[in-house]
């Protein structure tokens, strides 16, 4: 008889040739984005993971430093292209906290609406994605074409389906257009229809209460001490979330609910995703009641021609994924000095791949990347 | 008659004068064997012939008769053993051609042996041919390997054990029955069951525990792995395709007959306790044998439990004690033969080749080996159970009876054991000939002519006897006939169940599947040409696998093959923990044995053992 | 010579009918996603595009496995009876029809095995595992009405629902008839039991290899392989069908059945697929077979 | 990233009959989603090799045209069209669903006119796509012309630990 | 305990260590190499328990190196740049694996992209970057249009048409 399975790795180190391998991307139709694991594996068992990132490495802290300041605005959505307007807020957080500018609220509150959409479009592809993984094909369709509806609105507000490069410097580029608010408070109620139809394919599922639970379980200490952050941070039973901890835009005047829960598993994490979409719906509400009238945008002159004072920051934000970070270096020039990013999904694409697939089966491997949402673009920059 | 006997003894001591002269040796034993079975051949239907040797000893009250005679069902075993053996024997020149021993002696001692086993007409006679096997197989399996001894070591304890209870068995039922024919005897037990149910249970129960034993059926499945991982693989062939059915020849001519009529309690109203218990040791066997293959990694240690498991669809059909059943059993004993042997000579030939017989350090020999592949693919089509093979007959009928009888839970279990034996038998195949060619393996080559002309032959006889098992039903269902049970002789092609409206014709459904085959490949010819592309281009999510350092022995997917679903077993076979259990006893065998060879060691043994079975003949007699 | 002629129209019309049915299941399951679909007709445009196309090929093993592949299963098919044709006169053996099926299935495996991708091979080891799965609840179905019955011929058992609609072992033995459409979903390797062929974890396994015509050949073994177990389905449970289109239709119903489970489910991981198999079907279905032996 | 959405309920490719393969065995057509940085070029190329024949490349988005905003990157190359032959490009950054649906059908158009036979290029030129693929993927000599010293000393201090 | 950022600003400078305060919750700390890892398991013990992430900047006027280690307290929220200097032609910093699990990955960036060594870290293997042999893309002497020009062949203003 084989030995028993909790042995595999010892066998791993006895028979080099019980062990074969298994390249779980970048080309592979389980994985989001072009990313790979080259699993070592004993039957369906992991054994040992070496991650093969860099291939979406497009040298983004390099152009930065190539391109005028607001020029860059077009760059920074393309790092996380699922959710790409915590990018743009956040770097331009980072150079009005340099210039030492304040925003006006109208605009803080039009950028907290959109990232917050950005937020909504980006757990319809995650919820979907996940169901994906699974198998269950039909909740990533839906999700998709209710994705649409928001996509749509940003169409209409920016002029972009994706890369909207909105925010500026100083604000956003002009107000939200006439008819815009009822039709979003429409696609709203829609969306909050559509949860129930939601819940009773994806989390009511019995299959998928089996498939995920107990997968990938990350403690509080674990997931704190390893830089976790976001959603799958609030699923182990840490209540941190940087639009309450280190509030930017219009989240001070909003209360924002943080949701945590204790389970750590793969199951809790997409729960979690499922009610801090409710949560951004109801904030949504909240920021169109409380929006104030007045300028959208601070008047910095010749933005093209934009000088940033000497000096550095670290701008945050809290997107769908985690802490979304930029660190602007400036030397007072026209272009920045130094922008380091900080993606999300850093710890858990790398670390967690190294520490956490082990031992697990290579069924669970989609399953578990997409509980975790890691979006490869973000590791790559 | 005797001269059945007598050629081979005789070629065996004259073998054994000039063992250093191959040509010579081996001339002699194709000659040797051709008279068998050309001798074999002429006396079937003549089942008169006998030859007795009176010896006017009386013991325990019975007169001690030695003789052989032509006995249907036994004439039907020894032919087709006979027939196998040569072509194993034929595949061992090759085999051995390399080895300085010569295995020609062996072989035709082995053959006297099975004769004689066959054609016993009295227990002495085949209880001393039991034996000559039993020390035969033992000094084969050590043959040249030191490794092989502890396989062997408990294989001779077990086979003693069953033995001295075999030795028990035969005196007590001499001593009430007053013969020690076989045939007198089985009716003269059903006497005693009738009389004394106990006593007749318990003489029945030592007589099938010394067969269970030979069969390797549960529980005593666990010597066929332990011999098979390290005998040398031409001799396992002959043990895991003739001689595990020694236990159930036994069972044909004496244990079914006995129980199929004896007055014993019912159950369900389909079948009394023995039946029952039959069943149930052939469905475990069936099944744990299927569950145990599955998880093999040593491709003989995966097969000996495939053998595990097909003992158990012979004992199921025994179970149901119906005549198809009995006939489906009987077919099986000689499917499983063939198709047995040309799967263990195809691993001879891999292990010949390459050394090495655990499946995952093996893969793509396909490229390298193909006829060997193409009578693996036969052999495991055909232990599957798929038709137009053979193999499909047997099972066919056993489910047939089994249905027919009611026997749910037998039919089950053999549903189970027949598609869990896709599981392994694929998972050799795809281990062993798929998959990636390790570099290692570069230069094997086929197998010499003389290893590849009994392959040729064996995948000539699944074929043959798959479509037409008239072949082999036409002289089983005559043999049956002729002893007394109530059967037509079987047509060549068609089997017959005992449902309604159920005669399949394996020449139809050999038609159709040519015809379905040959739809497929016209479509096959239709579509556009394909390129063929080297082995190591795979589809790697777009990798290049060499820069990651993985070569072909690392991208081979064969061990642990069908982990999730052992790790559903796993529970259930520690919290049983049979294996465990059964390892122990196992361990006290060999302690036993050990203490035996070192005995006869020293040339004492034989003296012992002798003693031993005198002493237990006196002790039974007194008892009784 | 018309023998050979029925038998080639009974072949081609296995295929034709499996691969509308594909095609309209497609329709059907873009439909539940919110989709327009393919048009119904576009599971033909597929084989005939992949037939048209170069193909990659390993060894030879690939080329005979796909061929037996879809040979087996032709053969399987010429022995089940449509709406009481058969296209050879013998008996419709269940176990037969059974124990053909699996050859279709053993080719396939070592075509896919042959290409060397332990992507495809973990893909077979699952496949067959769940064959395990499979198998016994269905046969514990079969059992139960072989014994009712007293035959293990198909075209009797279906012959013997004949009459009124009551006479159908599906109203006659709704248990069985779920157990049964449990298996068959397995059978068919449709969600929850696709593990076999997962995309998301093993780039859709034994396929993985497979290009052009090998493709074209594993879509059409698909095509008749649903034919076939419908077909079986509806003789054993339905009552078979007095002409060839209610037949179809009947057929089409329990594909259907299927087709919509398939939409909602995601994939059981196998020893899941497998522990549920043996444990709700089986314990339907021996249920069942109590109700009838007692 | 718009191929989700083109793919799913809103504008649904597969009432085309276009329908997404897990592997490069089954596909017809090869779909280079935006930038292709080297190490992926590398993975193009092999994925595109092992897809048998007739098989089309769609260039999908700006950046294999000409780099797009990426042109002066390091790590992402300028022109798809120089390492593998492209049918058909799709411009925009990103190009919306509509845009692809009707790169894939005029590429559909362009097939039965026979028109789109780029793969027979590819074997054709089969010096030049390799020469350019070499000349990017196995430098051996800084581009720059400069010797990165310290991180030479570095790897050898690596190597010796 | 949740301490306001005036008293952390305090504990740190009565510590010794020379403090920025840079906006309302971020204070910037310059270390020295030698001391980083016993700052680094100070901060921690006082809560700063989430690292950020690790980035360096190449100031090529001065000759030197910036490692900075972005540190986050949950419970003071509060964020600190601990900033190391090195030489430019020497840049060796200590590791602090052994600390954050996931300063692994960012060890082995910066090493990539900047060539500054972290000692005690054994494996700085390339994580991004496949075949590279020109001096580290991110310092400021690397000009990557010439070099995307150079390789690629990329045009000069193609960025702006």
């Amino acid at each position: 008889m084989d030995a028993p399975s909790y042995t595999l790795s010892k066998i791993a180190e006895r028979d080099n040739l019980a062990v074969y391998e298994l390249f779980f991307g970048p080309n592979h139709p389980g994985m989001h984005g072009n990313f790979g694991y080259v699993l070592e594996m004993i039957g369906t068992e992991i054994v040992k993971v070496r991650p093969n990132a860099g291939h979406l490495h497009r040298g983004f802290e390099k152009l930065m430093e190539q391109k005028l300041w607001v020029q860059n605005i077009a760059l920074v959505p393309r790092i996380c292209v699922v959710d790409p307007d915590p990018n743009e807020v956040a770097y331009c957080t980072a150079i009005e906290k340099i210039m030492g500018v304040d925003i006006p609220d109208r605009a803080k509150f039009i950028r907290t609406i959109t990232l917050e959409m950005s937020r909504l479009t980006s757990f319809l592809m995650g919820m979907g994605a996940l169901g994906a993984a699974l198998g269950l094909y039909t909740p990533m369709y839906i999700m998709m074409a209710d994705r649409d509806l928001i996509l749509d609105l940003f169409e209409w507000l920016t002029g972009a389906r994706i890369y909207h490069i909105f925010n500026i410097p100083g604000g956003v580029r002009n107000d939200l257009p006439e008819g815009w608010v009822e039709r979003l408070n429409e696609v709203l109620d829609h969306l909050e229809k559509r949860l129930i139809e939601y819940d009773k394919l994806v989390f009511e599922n019995p299959i998928i209460h089996k498939r995920l639970k107990g997968l990938g379980y990350i403690s509080k200490e674990e997931a704190i001490r390893t830089g976790i952050t976001g959603p799958n941070l609030r699923a182990s039973g840490a209540a941190y979330d940087v639009r309450v901890d280190d509030p930017y835009a219009a989240y001070p005047y909003l209360d924002v609910k943080v949701i945590t829960q204790d389970g750590g598993d793969a199951l809790t994490r997409a729960v979690q995703v499922r009610l801090e979409f409710e949560e951004t719906i109801k904030l949504i509400r909240q920021a169109l009641k409380e929006m104030p009238d007045g300028d959208v945008r601070l008047n910095l002159g010749n933005l093209s021609m934009l000088k940033v004072p000497k000096g550095e920051a670290y701008a945050k934000v809290e997107s769908s994924k985690g802490e979304f970070g930029y660190y602007v270096v400036s030397d007072g020039g026209l272009k920045p000095y130094r922008v380091g990013v900080r993606g999300p999904s850093l710890p858990a694409g790398l670390l967690y791949a190294q520490k956490h697939l082990p031992k697990m089966k290579i069924d669970d491997v989609a399953a578990w990347m997409a509980s975790l949402a890691i979006c490869p673009p973000d590791i790559d920059k | 008659m005797i001269e059945l006997l007598l050629v081979p003894l005789i070629t065996t001591l004259v073998l054994a004068f000039f063992i250093r002269y191959k040509r010579i040796t081996w001339t002699l034993f194709l000659a040797a064997n051709g008279f068998v079975l050309y001798k074999l051949y002429s006396i079937y239907g003549i089942w008169n012939l006998s030859y007795k040797v009176d010896t006017a000893y009386k013991i325990l009250g019975a007169e001690l008769t030695l003789g052989v005679s032509n006995n249907p069902i036994g004439w039907y075993f020894a032919f087709f053993s006979a027939l196998i053996t040569l072509l194993i024997s034929l595949f061992s020149i090759g085999f051995n051609k390399n080895s300085r021993s010569n295995v020609s002696v062996i072989w035709m001692l082995i053959i006297f042996s099975n004769l004689g086993i066959f054609f016993a007409q009295d227990w002495v006679t085949f209880f001393m041919m039991w034996e000559l096997m039993g020390w035969t197989s033992f000094f084969a399996i050590t043959n040249g390997k030191d490794k092989a001894l502890d396989g062997a070591k408990y294989y001779l304890a077990l086979s003693l054990f069953g033995a001295a209870l075999m030795l028990i068995a035969i005196s007590v039922l001499a001593q009430y029955t007053g013969t020690f024919q076989i045939f007198a005897s089985a009716y003269g037990l059903l006497q005693i069951i009738n009389s004394s149910t106990k006593l007749g249970i318990g003489i029945l129960l030592l007589f099938l525990t010394t067969f269970l034993i030979k069969s390797a059926i549960f529980p005593f499945y666990m010597w066929p792995q332990k011999v098979y991982s390290e005998g040398p693989e031409d001799y396992i062939t002959f043990m895991s395709s003739v001689m595990i059915k020694y236990g159930i020849y036994p069972m044909a001519i004496f244990i079914v007959p006995v129980v199929g009529s004896a007055d014993l309690p019912m159950i369900l109203n389909t079948g009394n306790v023995l039946q029952y218990t039959i069943g149930y040791l052939g469905a475990i066997s069936a099944i744990l044998g299927t569950i145990l293959a599955i998880f093999q990694t040593d491709m003989k240690k995966l097969f000996a439990y495939s053998s595990v498991a097909n003992m158990g669809y012979i004992l199921l059909g025994f179970s149901s004690m119906t005549i198809v059943g009995f006939e489906g059993s009987l077919f099986h004993v000689v499917n499983h033969m063939i198709l047995k042997a040309a799967i263990f000579l195809t691993l001879a030939a891999v292990v010949f080749r390459t050394g090495e017989s655990e499946m995952h350090k093996l893969g793509g020999l396909v490229y390298r080996m193909p006829l060997t592949f193409m009578t693996f693919l036969l052999g495991i089509i055909a232990a599957a159970g798929i038709p137009p093979l053979n193999g499909f007959g047997s099972k066919w009928m056993i489910i047939q009876a089994l249905m027919s009888k009611r026997m749910v839970v037998f039919a089950i279990a053999m549903i189970f054991a027949s598609t869990g034996a896709f599981m392994y038998l694929f998972r050799a195949l795809a281990s062993i000939f798929l998959g990636q060619l390790p570099d290692r393996y570069k230069d094997v080559k086929e197998v010499p002519p003389t290893m590849a002309i009994p392959m040729f032959i064996m995948m000539v006889i699944m074929l043959l006897t798959g479509v037409v098992p008239g072949v082999v039903m036409k002289p089983l269902t005559s043999a049956l006939k002729a002893v007394g049970y109530n059967v037509e002789v079987a047509s060549w092609t068609t089997l017959e169940g005992s449902l309604k409206n159920s005669v399949i014709d394996l020449k139809i459904v050999f038609y159709m599947f040519v015809a379905g085959v040959i739809i497929s490949a016209l479509m096959y010819f239709f579509g556009n040409k394909s390129e063929k592309v080297p082995q190591n281009d795979n589809y790697t999510a777009g990798e290049y696998p060499e820069e990651w350092g993985v070569d072909a022995d690392r991208f081979n997917y064969s061990y642990a093959f069908y982990q999730p679903f052992k790790e559903m077993f796993e529970p259930l076979l520690e919290s049983v923990s049979i294996d465990g259990f059964f390892a122990s006893i196992g361990r006290n065998f060999e302690f036993l044995s050990s203490t035996i060879q070192g005995l006869f060691k020293r040339g004492e043994g034989a003296v012992l053992l002798f003693s031993i079975g005198v002493l237990l003949l006196i002790l039974g007699g007194l008892i009784i | 010579m018309m023998a050979v002629l029925r038998v080639f129209l009974f072949g081609i019309f296995a295929i034709f009918i499996g691969l509308l049915f594909m095609g309209i299941g497609r329709k059907v399951i873009a439909r539940i996603q919110l989709r327009y679909g393919p048009p119904f007709y576009q599971a033909f445009l597929d084989v005939g595009k992949l037939f048209a196309r170069k193909s990659i090929t390993h060894n030879f093993v690939m080329d005979l496995g796909m061929v037996m592949a879809l040979g087996g299963l032709l053969a399987t098919m010429l022995f089940v009876p449509i709406a009481g044709h058969v296209a050879v006169k013998t008996s419709t053996n269940l176990i037969v029809i059974m124990y053909l099926m699996a050859i279709g299935y053993l080719g396939m495996a070592m075509a896919v095995a042959a290409s060397g991708n332990p992507n495809a091979t973990i893909g077979v080891s699952r496949a067959l595992t769940m064959m395990l799965g499979y198998e016994v609840p269905f046969f514990t179905v079969i059992l139960g009405l072989i014994i009712v019955n007293g035959t293990s011929s198909l075209e009797l058992i279906s012959q013997s629902q004949a009459g009124s609609i009551l006479n159908w072992n599906m109203i006659k033995f709704p248990l069985a008839f779920i157990a049964a459409e449990i298996a068959l979903q397995a059978m068919m390797g449709e969600k929850p039991f696709d593990a076999m062929i997962a995309p998301a974890e093993i780039a859709s396994g034994p396929m993985v290899e497979l290009s052009g015509k090998y493709l074209g050949l594993a879509f059409l073994t698909h095509a008749v392989s649903i034919f076939v177990e419908t077909a079986i389905i509806v003789n054993l449970f339905m009552g078979g069908a007095s002409n060839i289109f209610t037949f179809v239709l009947k057929q089409f119903e329990i594909y259907l059945i299927t087709i919509f489970i398939e939409a909602v489910f995601p994939r059981f991981k196998i020893e899941q697929a497998v522990k549920f198999l043996w444990t709700v079907p089986i314990g339907i279905a021996v249920l069942q077979l109590l109700l009838i032996l007692l | 990233m718009e191929l989700p959405p083109a793919m799913t309920s809103r504008w649904d490719v597969e009432r085309f009959g276009v329908g997404p393969m897990a592997t490069p065995r089954q596909a017809d057509v090869l779909l280079v989603t935006g930038y292709v940085s080297l190490k992926t070029l590398k993975r193009i190329i092999r994925t595109y090799e092992q897809m048998p024949e007739p098989k089309w490349v769609l260039a999908f988005g700006s950046c294999t045209v000409n780099g797009g905003i990426y042109w002066d990157s390091y790590n992402t190359i300028t022109n798809l069209a120089e390492y593998i032959p492209v049918d058909i490009t799709v411009s925009g950054c990103m190009p919306r669903p509509e845009a692809v649906i009707d790169a894939l059908q005029t590429l559909m158009k362009m097939i039965q006119s026979g028109e789109a036979g780029a793969y027979k290029k590819y074997k054709e030129n089969y010096e030049y796509y390799k020469a350019n693929q070499d000349r990017v993927l196995k430098k051996t000599v800084p581009v720059l012309g400069q010797t990165p010293k310290n991180d030479l000393e570095g790897k050898d201090e690596d190597a010796k630990e | 305990m949740k301490m306001q950022k005036s008293d952390i600003v305090k504990l740190l400078l009565d510590r010794g260590y020379s403090v920025f305060d840079l906006y309302h919750n971020q204070i910037a700390l310059a270390v020295k190499k030698e001391n980083l890892l016993n700052d680094l398991i100070f901060l921690r013990s006082i809560g700063f328990e989430h690292l950020s992430f690790i980035t360096a900047v190449d100031f090529i006027d001065e000759g030197e190196f910036e490692v900075v280690y972005h540190i986050w307290s949950y419970t003071h929220k509060v964020h600190i740049l601990v900033k190391v200097r090195v030489d430019r032609n020497n840049p060796v910093v200590p590791t602090i694996i052994n600390l954050w699990e996931q300063a692994q990955f960012y060890e082995q960036e910066v090493h990539e992209f900047f060539g500054i060594k972290f000692e005690g870290n054994n494996d700085l293997s390339p994580l991004f970057l496949e075949n590279w042999v020109d001096i580290p893309p991110l310092r400021k002497d690397f000009d990557t249009r010439e070099f995307s020009i150079r390789l690629y062949d990329a045009e000069v203003d193609g960025g702006d048409r």
